[in-house]
């Protein structure tokens, strides 16, 4: 057995046709014949000596290491264009971005990752995105925003190097500057008015913005879980009503 | 009320049925949650006479993340992701199962070029999750090299999907009405080449494992398992398989694009480790075959018929699918009010089903057994406890 | 079989059973008492055959107060599917347990019982599965909430 | 040529009535000489272990620590020395930390009695071998006393394993030794090697001397523990088996007499059946003798210890691990059976004077 399957590396020959769901069809087995006691025991011994052979044969052949040296070869180790690790805005050539703040990713993230705040006071346009911040330390890279954006502003990209000290700088702004998206800032014919229509923002300055949110939703938690708990305790005591019997019944019982 | 609602204490704390003529006490001892060979955070609570297994009681819940519950608080395409997490040695598929369901309710549209891809992909990762089974196995039966061997050829699997889906594990490729990216331009050449590269190397691990005199007097006749009971205890899979029963979705109810591909349907005869064993052997085999057949014939036509929209609406009622992952039938529930996110949803796991059996299989058996039988089940502990 | 034939072979042998609307595979519903009985026969019935309980589980329908507990069988054999659905008070969600006809119920059930609180009367190891013994309520209810639960913010 | 055996112990001896404190300060370099020896061999071997177990599996193994991470081992130990030494609470706390000197010592025992070369040996007693069996048996009670005193099920399951696999071996073991004191006559070991001035007895004795080399190769790798008869340990089943418990320093012990283990079978098997550090001898043929002796012997030994602890590695990282029945059963009804009718054979050929350049 081990003599043929050692010599030709093919496919096993397939069995029988499949017969639909039931039907049962057994392979050929590569078992060692026991039958033959000392034939078996010499194939027995055989098979230890063909296992052997496996593994001296990597030693003898260093080329077949396949450990990557990780820091070191950070020259020549090359990620694929798409792996995932981190999550990027597309700015084009200018340094605009096409965010319109329609905060359809925001939504579409499963682990609420993904936080847009809009300017107070915009400059230009009704709407304008202050922050756009990734929290990395809570995105699990499905790449859903990226698929449902509609003016394919995020990508991801393979910056997978991505520790830091604390882990509040995991939260990142991905857009470099606040303002108007690049549509609106190109009709503007001003260098100056542009320029004092983009705000500038600190890539690892998410967190701020994240405890601010922080804030305001807390007290509105609160209220919330409140008016949640009146509205159980209702449902409770309305079933209490309902389920205990009218006094007529009662008697009859 | 006659239900009695029992606790693991008075489960575990029962008294000794010894048998045996010399009186041996007998003794519980914790196998897990932290022990190399359960594969994760299972717990094995074991009665032990002497080396002898008189019961096993497997002790769930350690990685029990409620990805049900979570369920039910996003949307469905948001769901997909979550399953990733299942059993990640058949992401692809775990993403494909709730894709399935969610399209056959929501009447969403494919094309063959995705089904082609989504086959392709899913074949790719079977042979990617035996390939680690394999190594696992060898590892767990004492051997350490297998498990290197393993490791190296899935790692090749692992990159072509890097490159085509930009991730290794957790993957979110397959989506309800397409998938993510479409293949990668080298995505062709790299899956031949790695096919032309795992030929010789299945030939290799034949002769290191599969023919080796240890593996096979190790597992012959351990943790038998009868077609019946197989069935009955909800087996599916290699391990139903393995018990003789040609039970496979991709025969039976075929989806993507299994119908148009010549394969077979590999079938043990005992229902003992060795069948489990070989019948994965045979799957890695069987799968090369898909994936040569497919490779070169993948239609053209977009990846997403339609932009893909955050939120999809699936009509009230139930649903449920089913299909046929690297460790057996994972079929999704799907109970929808027709709102924005499921009413309810459930996995029915095949690691679940699968790992109910050991109890009937171990009991009598050695611990060195036990552990072939716990590996030759090929459990991924999240994929039970989700 | 085919989903009609089916329907109709399973009302000959329990007439009570209706089917359930909104179903993407052959459901009938089934009065609780008749559970068991009707299981067996699902199972031993030469043209049926339902030897494989593919899962089974629990709806909380917290509006309408009720659980359905759903039975998703498969026939290996033969190849045809249906699901029992089965509801029960969502005060008393008591139902005679099916491990004796599958064996694998015995720890679906003992799921069902974890998160969504169902008792099973007769099953031989009603436990908790997941959660530890001394969990407090039941997770997958609808109404659950404890301390620890986090929210979607918003 | 006859080799003119020198033990250190007899050079004392020639010292001690002249000088009995330049005797004295011999003693304490020898016992200084023979514990670096240990220490230097065990971070040798475990740095061979790791870098062969690498290329067998396609990795490199350590490269960090060192130049390929020759280090590595000396980085391992320092760690080692560090770590908290933990006795559990409800632990025998005196026998926790008996149990690995014991192991240790049983092995340092051992040691003294290896015959290296002509002169580095450091006693030779005339009852050499059965002194090897004796001294060696030691190990296994620091075994089973570790497994039993830290109080844990699995590391009594794999105490228990050991004692039984030990034992049992030990059996095998001495028959095939057996086999090579009939040949030379002798029991002391250096006597044993120049008996094989005209050859090795694996191939002197018409197939016996490979017989018993091959029983006693298995039976020893029995002995010290190792793929695939690692039983006591094996890690997938018993977490770690006996040494569970053990951390820091004791563990090092453990771990440190395991691979020196390995480093006495392979020197008593070479010894044995190789010709220690006779060179290659083919009876008189003079001019390949002559040519063998230019390489010095306590090379010879060293080359074939060496090639003896690379198969015991070989057959670690390649074979999976037997069953605890199957383990039995290869002893009792496999090894022994053979063993005894070899010893009858070789007792035969020795009765006879069968075997090639019979004195």
């Amino acid at each position: 057995m081990s003599d043929e399957s050692i010599a030709v590396p093919e496919l096993s020959p397939p069995p029988e046709k499949h017969v639909g769901t039931g039907g049962a069809l057994a392979g050929p087995v590569p078992w060692i014949d026991k039958s033959g006691a000392v034939g078996g025991v010499f194939k027995g011994i055989r098979s230890l000596f063909t296992g052997m052979k496996i593994t001296v044969g990597y030693l003898m052949r260093p080329s077949t290491v396949v450990t990557q040296q990780y820091p070191e070869n950070r020259e020549t180790l090359k990620l694929p264009d798409r792996f995932r690790a981190q999550l990027a805005f597309n700015h084009d050539a200018n340094g605009y971005h096409k965010c319109t703040m329609c905060r359809i990713c925001e939504e579409a993230c499963p682990n609420v990752s993904i936080i847009i705040t809009g300017r107070e006071k915009p400059a230009v346009s009704k709407k304008e995105l202050d922050s756009f911040v990734w929290r990395l330390d809570s995105c699990t890279f499905c790449n859903t925003c990226v698929i449902v954006c509609p003016f394919g502003v995020l990508r991801f990209d393979g910056t997978f190097e991505s520790s830091v000290y604390d882990r509040r700088l995991l939260a990142y702004t991905l857009n470099e500057y606040a303002g108007p998206v690049a549509s609106v800032l190109e009709k503007i014919e001003d260098p100056d008015a542009r320029k004092a229509a983009m705000e500038p923002r600190d890539p690892y300055g998410g967190h701020a913005v994240i405890e601010a949110l922080i804030v305001k939703q807390k007290a509105k938690k609160v209220a919330e879980k409140a008016a949640r708990e009146a509205a159980r305790v209702a449902r409770v005591a309305a079933k209490l009503a309902a389920a205990v019997p009218p006094p007529e019944a009662e008697n009859a019982g | 009320m006659s239900v009695h609602v029992s606790t693991l204490q008075a489960r575990i704390s029962g008294e000794s049925t010894a048998s045996s003529p010399l009186s041996t006490e007998e003794y519980f001892v914790n196998m897990g949650p932290q022990h190399p060979s359960t594969h994760g955070v299972l717990r094995l609570v074991l009665r032990l006479d002497g080396e002898t297994v008189r019961e096993v009681v497997p002790v769930l819940g350690y990685i029990h993340r409620g990805i049900e519950k979570m369920g039910e608080h996003g949307n469905y395409r948001q769901f997909v992701h979550l399953v990733d997490r299942m059993d990640y040695l058949s992401a692809l598929a775990n993403n494909w199962a709730v894709t399935m369901v969610v399209e056959k309710a929501a009447k969403m549209e494919t094309n063959e070029r995705i089904e082609a891809i989504r086959t392709l992909v899913c074949e790719l990762q079977r042979i990617q999750s035996h390939l680690l089974w394999w190594g696992v196995f060898g590892m767990d039966l004492g051997g350490f090299t297998p498990f290197f061997y393993g490791l190296r050829d899935r790692e090749q699997i692992c990159d072509i999907f890097e490159k085509t889906i930009g991730a290794r594990l957790t993957m979110n490729y397959i989506q309800p009405g397409g998938v993510m990216f479409d293949i990668h331009p080298e995505f062709v050449k790299d899956v031949k080449a790695f096919l032309s590269y795992l030929k010789p190397k299945l030939v290799e691990y034949d002769a290191l494992l599969t023919e080796n005199v240890i593996i096979q007097e190790r597992l012959r006749g351990i943790g038998r398992l009868s077609a019946a009971r197989a069935i009955a205890l909800g087996a599916t899979g290699p391990v139903l398989r393995a018990s003789g029963v040609a039970h496979d979705l991709r025969k039976s109810e075929p989806y993507g694009l299994y119908a148009q591909v010549d394969f077979d349907v590999p079938v043990g005869t005992d229902g003992d480790c060795w069948d489990r064993y070989w019948v994965r052997m045979e799957e890695i085999r069987q799968s090369i075959r898909i994936i040569e057949q497919l490779i070169d014939n993948i239609p053209e036509g977009k990846t997403f018929l339609v932009k893909p929209a955050a939120k999809i609406k699936v009509p009230a009622g139930i649903h449920y699918s089913h299909l046929e992952t690297a460790r057996g039938v994972l079929g999704v529930l799907l109970v929808s009010n027709g709102k924005e996110s499921p009413y309810r949803i459930h996995c029915r796991t095949p690691n679940f089903n699968n790992l109910w059996c050991i109890g009937e299989m171990a009991t009598g058996g050695r611990i060195g057994d036990l552990v072939a039988m716990l590996s030759s089940i090929d459990i991924v502990v999240p994929d039970i406890d989700r | 079989m085919d989903a009609p034939n089916l329907i109709a072979a399973v009302q000959a042998l329990q007439p009570d059973a209706t089917v359930r609307a909104q179903s993407d595979r052959p459901t009938l519903i089934v009065p609780a008492h008749a559970l068991v009985a009707l299981a067996t026969q699902l199972r031993d019935d030469p043209d049926l055959r339902f030897d494989l309980l593919e899962t089974h589980t629990a709806i909380d329908w917290l509006e309408e107060d009720r659980f359905e507990l759903l039975y998703l069988l498969t026939s290996v054999p033969h190849g045809h599917h249906l699901t029992l659905s089965v509801s029960i008070d969502r005060d008393a969600p008591l139902v005679p347990t099916v491990c004796q006809v599958w064996p694998i119920a015995e720890w679906l059930e003992r799921e069902a019982y974890d998160l969504f609180g169902i008792l099973y009367d007769d099953h031989p190891d009603l436990r908790r599965l997941f959660l530890e013994d001394d969990w407090v309520g039941f997770p997958l209810r609808k109404d659950y909430e404890d301390d620890f639960m986090l929210e979607r913010p918003e | 040529m006859s080799w003119q055996v020198k033990t250190i112990a007899q050079r004392t001896g020639d010292l001690l009535p002249g000088s009995p404190w330049t005797a004295a300060l011999y003693v304490l370099l020898t016992i200084l000489a023979v514990t670096a020896f240990v220490t230097v061999a065990g971070l040798v071997l475990i740095y061979a272990e790791r870098k062969i177990a690498a290329h067998f599996q396609c990795r490199v193994g350590p490269m960090r620590v060192g130049w390929h991470g020759v280090l590595q081992s000396i980085a391992d130990a320092i760690k080692l020395l560090m770590k908290e030494d933990i006795v559990p609470r409800d632990a025998d706390a005196l026998l926790h930390i008996l149990a690995p000197v014991l192991s240790f010592a049983g092995m340092l025992l051992v040691m003294i009695a290896l015959p290296m070369s002509p002169s580095l040996q450091v006693a030779d007693m005339n009852i050499g071998v059965l002194y090897v069996t004796a001294v060696s048996g030691l190990g296994v009670l620091g075994i089973l006393l570790g497994g039993w005193s830290s109080n844990n099920k699995w590391s009594l399951l794999g105490a228990m394993r050991a004692g039984a696999q030990i034992i049992s071996y030990e059996v095998s073991a001495t028959l095939a030794l057996l086999v090579v004191v009939l040949f030379a006559g002798t029991l002391q070991l250096s006597g044993i090697v120049q008996s094989q001035d005209t050859g090795w007895w694996i191939w002197r004795a018409h197939g016996c001397g490979l017989v018993a080399f091959a029983i006693f190769m298995i039976a020893g790798t029995a002995e010290i523990n190792r793929t695939p008869f690692d039983l006591a340990e094996g890690e997938s089943e018993l977490t770690a088996g006996f040494h569970t418990e053990y951390s820091g320093l004791r563990f090092s012990f453990f771990f440190l007499s395991e691979f020196l283990n390995m480093f006495v079978l392979a020197a008593m098997a070479s010894t044995l059946f190789l010709g220690g550090w006779m060179p290659l001898h083919i009876g008189h043929f003079a001019a390949l003798n002559g040519v063998m002796d230019l390489l010095p012997p306590g090379l010879w030994f060293a080359l074939k210890t060496t090639a003896i602890i690379f198969l015991i590695m070989w057959f670690r990282w390649t074979f999976p691990r037997l069953r605890v029945d199957q383990l039995m059963r290869l002893e009792w009804k496999i090894l022994l059976p053979i063993g005894f009718v070899n010893l009858f054979v070789s007792a035969a050929c020795v009765v006879t004077g069968f075997y090639f350049f019979a004195r």
